[in-house]
């Protein structure tokens, strides 16, 4: 296995962007967060645009991705990250103005926040990761846990005649005029990274045209939370996640697609 | 000489905040402050300076825009009442905690709950010990005039940069709701540059972080020391009151906002009937003028503190005249929405140190 | 020549969560051998040739541990 | 001199305008006003009121028990505000409307009707400059010129023509009260 | 002799809660007191004694699910962390405009903001002087043990109830998630009835009406009144406290909750070199045990506020010596989510006190 | 015009509910709440609950709704009415817990409360009066405004690019699955009024068979913070109002209707 | 017989808003001429004969001022 | 006699339940005992540690800066500990993985290679009782009678053939340590 021969800068095809920090990542192994962080900063070193994007960090496991992408950013309050977006964006109307949220931040707690943003069709970029799950406190249900599903407050499986069924935020916020692109992706596969890739840089991209909020939502592991590997967790995901949450765009330039 | 005009309270906070080159301001509809976001949305600031208004969907959100606002490096203000500055108390503490700058102004009625729409000055210790979680201070300004409306709103957004620290305006329905005579000041054009620590695209520096998390203890117990030193330099430095008739006083109120406007009358009376008592009106709640009271206390008989609630401020009182036992600090307020009358405070200081000794 | 491409594993930010083992399509990534990394993980190597420089492991990989090099057709 | 005034009626009578137009007037010639409305709920199509302080000295409380005047537009505040005039005060009211007339004879009371004299003018929205035009006669502080400002003030530049009307109207009212006082 | 176990402070409030009668909790996660919620789903109350388990969208919707059932005249607890509790400062001011009973635990950590989820003491004025808006007192407990952990929510249930007031139990994470023993007290069935006051339908009797609101500020100063005299009682009947070496004690340390237990190290090691050292340890802190703590002052050459926290209980502590200017009392304390040592305590104490004498 | 032959207990036809109280409705003249706050007194009274009933207080200009109707009653904080609804229902079961709420109680500050709510699928029945305005608080703009209308806040219209257009809440709420009976009525006609009860029995029973949310919007004048007359105001919500928010059912027997 | 129904009028309770006359299919409602009431407001009175009992009045009073009478068919 | 322990891994290692284990054992021996959990974020896939305490005298803090005991199962936890172990301490280690090995000569050292010993056993999740097992011998405050009924009540009723396991394990720490300590 030497390679010094091909091992050269000329020969270099991929390497982690230079946007991130020495810093090693907080996220337990195999987590898709690793994924989505190593993400944002590629496509925000791609576009270059590194000096003028203002990330909005959520309360979730992305609490210090602060410390990960070395850009300017903002720690919100749990569930407050489009509250928070939105007025930077008001106040430097030509910065690119981003949030990072998780399902309990954005689809429990902040759901009046996610919902009015949207529907004001504030000019900012929502990445949203949905693990069905409240990952950083320990595995607790969210609004997205699905039906039957275990976690340390509902040990018992999800039981939708007490906690109601998994929410689709993500379609209810597609609904609404001040969206402008809504698309559901997914990181556990070199094919779905690069399609998540493309739609982070369309979305990023969008903010210039001020058409209203992109908002991506990256269905992802929780493998801790979930307690599979994160080989089975992915697999896992294939099979139930995607099920209620299938992947693919939503609204594409304004329109929703059926 | 400025403009003069006249003027509502609230209309005055809202006019004041486009002249002191206020960036945005977020807000949620409360009696008895609606009048500030209504004033905004009138006077057209996004025209007149560029000043964003924004309706938020409730004051939750709008804290958290202010937040966000103050963590972009613009001066930024909201405005609520009672119920509504409930709802804020984590914004509060994470502003502080991120050592935010930006003006919140509480119109405050009549608590608990939802209470009633009439004045109240029942909020001092949510604003001066705070309502929110940790340790943190909020700089509290208590204006007592339209004028101090006006002028407190410039005030409070130098103090809130100088400190990087979030500054309330602890006013009433009264004082929100009444008009007098106001003379504008002049002006100030909005910033055209952004601190240093302000998270607004890393451009030629490295990148700026806002949070008010520190997952090691240690490293927060630094930061909550530094909080602390800077909340001392407060004190030392931004205690502000006003005296009326102290000089020669036997016997002195101490009272702050509407309720120091209304004592003020009550010293008149007082004075009329060869009583002497003087008026003491902290002007900032946090820090408190502790050492001007106790500075007079020793040729005091007598402090009444009078306060629109059950007695908040009195403790504080209480604390500054430590060193003088034998000095009787009483309460007297009307509460729940009832304004007292010059009459009745004095009737009550009457039954309370006059009568007995 | 077979080698075309290559991977430069970056051993102690590995996390051993085995992801990019499963996404090489040339099966050509697996743990080393009961070792563990300075943070007590399993890491990941190179086990035979065969890498295409497809970079499949690397953009799969949450933690960035590897590096590809693919080289040039002359 | 101090006047401390409570004026209230209905909404939509135009009693917070013309509060204000007083404490403008009072505030051109250099003397202490307050203007504080009654605020609440009750302001949807109920009550309601504004007290007015004119004073030669700083004003401390805008709110009140007691007043010096009150002007009064409707039977519910006519039952609720004529206990509170204070001894020797003066109580004016529009008859219109008036079911129960006040009884107290402690207090100086005159009546006009406003209500029925706007609509002969055929202008009801200046009732309440016919009231202030009453007020203005019976306690002599506001100096017509200031009034005449405030209203001028108080008035879009566009709807200049109701500036004329709105100080015939007043003129009507001091003139309304001088028949009421020449009785 | 109840039922013997090594358990978290966490999981001695859940279990105690069932054995309570609770009917019903709300709460949403947050470290570090998960364990609470987490307990309850898997102890299935639902099924052992019909108690409701819900988690709520947020701490905001769990606050006002509590005063729902609350108002409906259920046993209802929630619990939270400090920024979990800031969200429901308008909520709990609501609860006590309204009168309505409720156990709320606030497992408080390092703040302001974000903080760290380690444990602290910083949110005692919150607790105390109330958060929200309006003149209102939480009845304030302070447990020291994962046993008084779980006595504690009986207790909370009880005081509640008999003051139609809400009652806070104010722990921290390191009470909550340290194992001990405890004995647990026998189960109590939950109630049959409902109270006369509540809303739950008005079968044979007048309508019900549970609110805070009264349009008339003279009659919301009634109902002020009505509170500040149910808050003076609270005061009078239920001032709850312990000593520990207090008899002849020269110094004395006040300090509640996980400060207490350490500080009761400490007051070994300062009696072990011949120092006469003292503690009380706060029960109820609204109540504040203030006549205990001047009855002591006579005695006293000096006395230490020990706190995780800038120094908030120091002020009670001042205003309860007010008759003695001449004994020093001062505050020692790490904040920020480090925990002190009893023998840094005993340290910071010789410093200020002996070293200096 | 005498017609004492006619003025008989046996001829009487109508007369308001038994259980509203002496107390004059605070509402301003024409307003649609006093018509919904009768309609509510009657169907309980028909239905024959009125000891099993427990209604929900807003904020809003209904605040004070307790005093009207002689029934059990909790006044909750503004927006919070489903949250504490939720509470009594689930410690309550078998009484009959229903909220009434104002378009800003419910779709702004209570937006995240509602859809919660819904979403789990509580066995509550929702009474949303939407008159596109914040009536209680003196007429400021509510997220149901409609474009270009005027209010204090949006003095110079609502402009939908800072602002955001208005909000169908209710459609949002019916594609939950927690929702079983979702229609959007008005009480400004005596056939509309007609309808609107039969709506609100239905929305009661149906919280017998515990099949979730029956939600029930009425779409209402707010004459004062209009300024219109009443019978202006009903005119022109006729024109304005109900194009953007359309009368009708929205979902029965759990089915959206298309 | 012409008179089938009557209402009767709590005078004090009407608001004056008028949208029971806007809804009376027979218009035999109107406000008083230039009366009010105790709190001010106009109020309605049956001008003419020709009410049918049909209550759309009353039922879209939005203060239950009206109470209606409709004769049995005999 | 009192000992203040800290056993300190990874998450997964069994850390938690091994100091509850003897949490336990310790209060059905009368002795006062806490246990307290670092907790937070870092617990994610990260370290884990616990702090035991058993006493013969309530327990004031049970948190603490430093300890008699510490019982180390990676490297981490090796550097970050070590300097905590009082002087005349005891610190038991498990070799497997541990490339910088303790440099204090102050305290006790003892180290056995638990994670081989378990791989060997065929039974990975009683490593943390092969470690227990080494504690015991070493610090004999425990009688095994409470350590095998805190085993007991520790595993669901459901598992019983892992108390057989997890006795063998602890069996084999005590072995273990006692060949380190004849060498
Ligand atoms: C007001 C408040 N409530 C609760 C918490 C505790 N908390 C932190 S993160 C979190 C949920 C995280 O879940 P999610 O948003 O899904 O993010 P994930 O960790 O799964 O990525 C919660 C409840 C908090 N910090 N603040
Ligand atoms: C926390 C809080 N924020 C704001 C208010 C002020 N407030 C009272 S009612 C209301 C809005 C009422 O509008 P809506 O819900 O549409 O009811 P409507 O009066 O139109 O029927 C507001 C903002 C409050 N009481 N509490
Ligand atoms: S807890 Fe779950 S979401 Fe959080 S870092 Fe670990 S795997 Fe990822
Ligand atoms: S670059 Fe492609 S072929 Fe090479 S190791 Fe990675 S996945 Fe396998
Ligand atoms: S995907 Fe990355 S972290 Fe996971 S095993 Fe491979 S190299 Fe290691
Ligand atoms: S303000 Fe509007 S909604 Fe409120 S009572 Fe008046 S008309 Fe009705
Ligand atoms: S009952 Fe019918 S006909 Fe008679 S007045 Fe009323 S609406 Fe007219
Ligand atoms: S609808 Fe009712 S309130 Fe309105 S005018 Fe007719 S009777 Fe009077
Ligand atoms: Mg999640
Ligand atoms: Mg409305």
């Amino acid at each position: 296995m030497e390679s010094t021969d091909i091992i050269k800068p000329e020969n270099l095809v991929y390497k982690r962007s230079r946007l991130m920090t020495e810093q090693p990542l907080s996220y337990c192994p195999g987590c898709g967060h690793g994924t989505v962080t190593n993400l944002i900063a590629e496509v925000i070193e791609e576009l270059g645009i590194e000096s003028e994007v203002i990330g909005i960090a959520p309360v979730g496991c992305a609490v210090t991705v602060y410390d990960f992408i070395a850009i300017d950013w903002i720690g919100a309050a749990h569930g407050r990250a489009t509250a928070v977006a939105t007025a930077v964006k008001r106040v430097l109307p030509d910065r690119y103005v981003f949030t990072y949220q998780g399902d309990g931040d954005l689809a429990a707690i902040g759901t009046a926040e996610t919902i009015h943003a949207c529907n004001r069709g504030e000019n900012i970029t929502i990445i949203f990761v949905n693990n069905g799950i409240y990952g950083m406190t320990g595995g607790q249900m969210a609004p997205t846990t699905l039906e039957g599903m275990k976690t340390s407050t509902c040990p018992y499986g999800r039981d939708v005649n007490m906690q109601g069924p998994p929410i689709d935020i993500t379609r209810m916020i597609a609904v609404l005029s001040g969206t402008y692109y809504v698309t559901r992706q997914a990181v556990h596969t070199p094919a779905a990274v690069r399609k998540t890739k493309k739609a982070l840089l369309k979305a990023f991209e969008l903010q210039k045209t001020n058409k209203g909020v992109s908002f991506i939502e990256i269905v992802s592991n929780c493998n801790s939370g979930w307690k599979m590997s994160p080989v089975d967790a992915n697999r896992w995901m294939e099979e139930k996640m995607f099920k209620i949450y299938p992947l693919g765009d939503i609204k594409v330039d304004g329109k929703m697609l059926v | 000489m400025g403009e003069i005009q006249l003027m509502k309270g609230n209309e005055a906070i809202a006019e004041a905040a486009i002249r002191a080159g206020c960036d945005a301001y977020f807000g949620y509809p409360i009696t008895p402050q609606s009048e500030i976001l209504e004033y905004l949305a009138a006077a057209n600031p996004e025209k007149r300076t560029g000043m964003i208004v924004l309706q938020a969907e409730s004051e939750l959100a709008a804290i958290n825009m202010v937040y966000g606002a103050a963590a972009a490096g613009k001066k930024v203000m909201t405005t609520s009442s009672s119920p509504g500055i409930s709802l804020m108390q984590e914004g509060l503490s994470y502003m502080a905690g991120a050592q935010l700058p930006g003006v919140i102004v509480n119109v405050v009625r009549g608590g608990p709950g939802l209470g009633t729409i009439q004045p109240s000055q029942s909020d001092y210790f949510q604003s001066t010990k705070g309502g929110g979680h940790g340790d943190y201070r909020l700089l509290v300004l208590a204006p007592a005039s339209v004028q101090e409306m006006s002028d407190h709103v410039k005030l409070a957004f130098d103090l809130a940069f100088k400190y990087r620290n979030p500054v309330l305006i602890l006013t009433d329905g009264l004082i929100g709701q009444m008009m007098e005579k106001v003379e504008l000041f002049d002006p100030v054009p909005r910033s055209k540059t952004l601190p240093d620590w302000a998270a607004c695209g890393k451009k030629g520096r490295p990148h700026n972080i806002i949070t008010s998390l520190h997952l090691d203890a240690y490293e927060h117990e630094k930061m909550n020391q530094k909080l602390k030193e800077k909340y001392a330099l407060m004190q030392k430095n931004e205690v502000r009151y006003e005296t009326y008739y102290c000089e020669d006083a036997d016997y002195l109120i101490v009272a702050y906002g509407a309720s120091a406007r209304i004592s003020q009358k009550t010293v008149t009376l007082a004075r009329n009937r060869g009583i002497k008592l003087g008026l003491l009106r902290p002007i900032t709640l946090f820090p408190f003028p502790s050492e001007a009271i106790a500075r007079l206390a020793a040729q005091l008989n007598g402090i009444l503190s009078v306060e629109m609630s059950h007695g908040q401020m009195v403790e504080d009182v209480l604390l500054a005249t430590r060193q003088y036992p034998a000095l009787r600090v009483e309460h007297f307020g009307r509460f729940g929405g009832v304004v007292h009358t010059p009459e009745e405070i004095l009737e009550a200081f009457i039954k309370l140190f006059i009568q007995l000794n | 020549m077979a080698i075309e491409g290559t991977v430069v594993v970056e051993i102690d930010r590995c996390k051993g969560c085995g992801l990019c083992i499963e996404a090489c399509p040339q099966h050509v990534l697996d743990f080393a051998d009961s070792k563990v990394n300075i943070k007590g993980y399993r890491y990941v190597v190179l086990t035979s040739a065969g890498c295409t420089g497809c970079t499949n492991c690397a953009i799969v990989c949450p933690d960035r541990v590897l590096t590809i090099y693919r080289k040039k057709e002359a | 001199m101090t006047d401390e005034i409570i004026i209230a009626g209905f909404g939509g009578q135009g009693v917070l305008s013309m509060g204000k137009i007083m404490a403008y007037a009072g505030m051109m010639q250099e003397m202490y006003v307050s203007w504080m409305p009654s605020y609440g709920p009750e302001m949807r199509g109920g009550t309601a009121n504004v007290t007015v302080i004119l004073s030669e000295e700083p004003v401390s409380s805008p709110i009140l028990r007691n007043y010096d005047t009150a002007i009064i537009l409707s039977q519910q505040a006519l039952d609720k505000f004529e206990p509170l005039v204070r001894k020797g005060g003066t109580l004016l009211y529009d008859s219109n409307g008036i079911i129960r007339v006040p009884q107290r004879n402690d207090i100086q009371i005159y009546s006009i009707d406003a209500a029925a004299e706007a609509a002969r003018l055929k202008s009801l929205r200046t009732y309440n400059m016919i009231m202030l035009g009453a007020y203005l006669r019976l306690k002599p502080l506001l100096k017509i010129d200031n009034v005449q400002s405030a209203i001028k003030k108080s008035i879009p530049a566009r709807y200049h023509h109701l500036f004329e009307e709105n100080m015939k109207a007043l003129d009507r009212g001091m003139k309304m009260i001088e028949e009421v006082l020449c009785h």
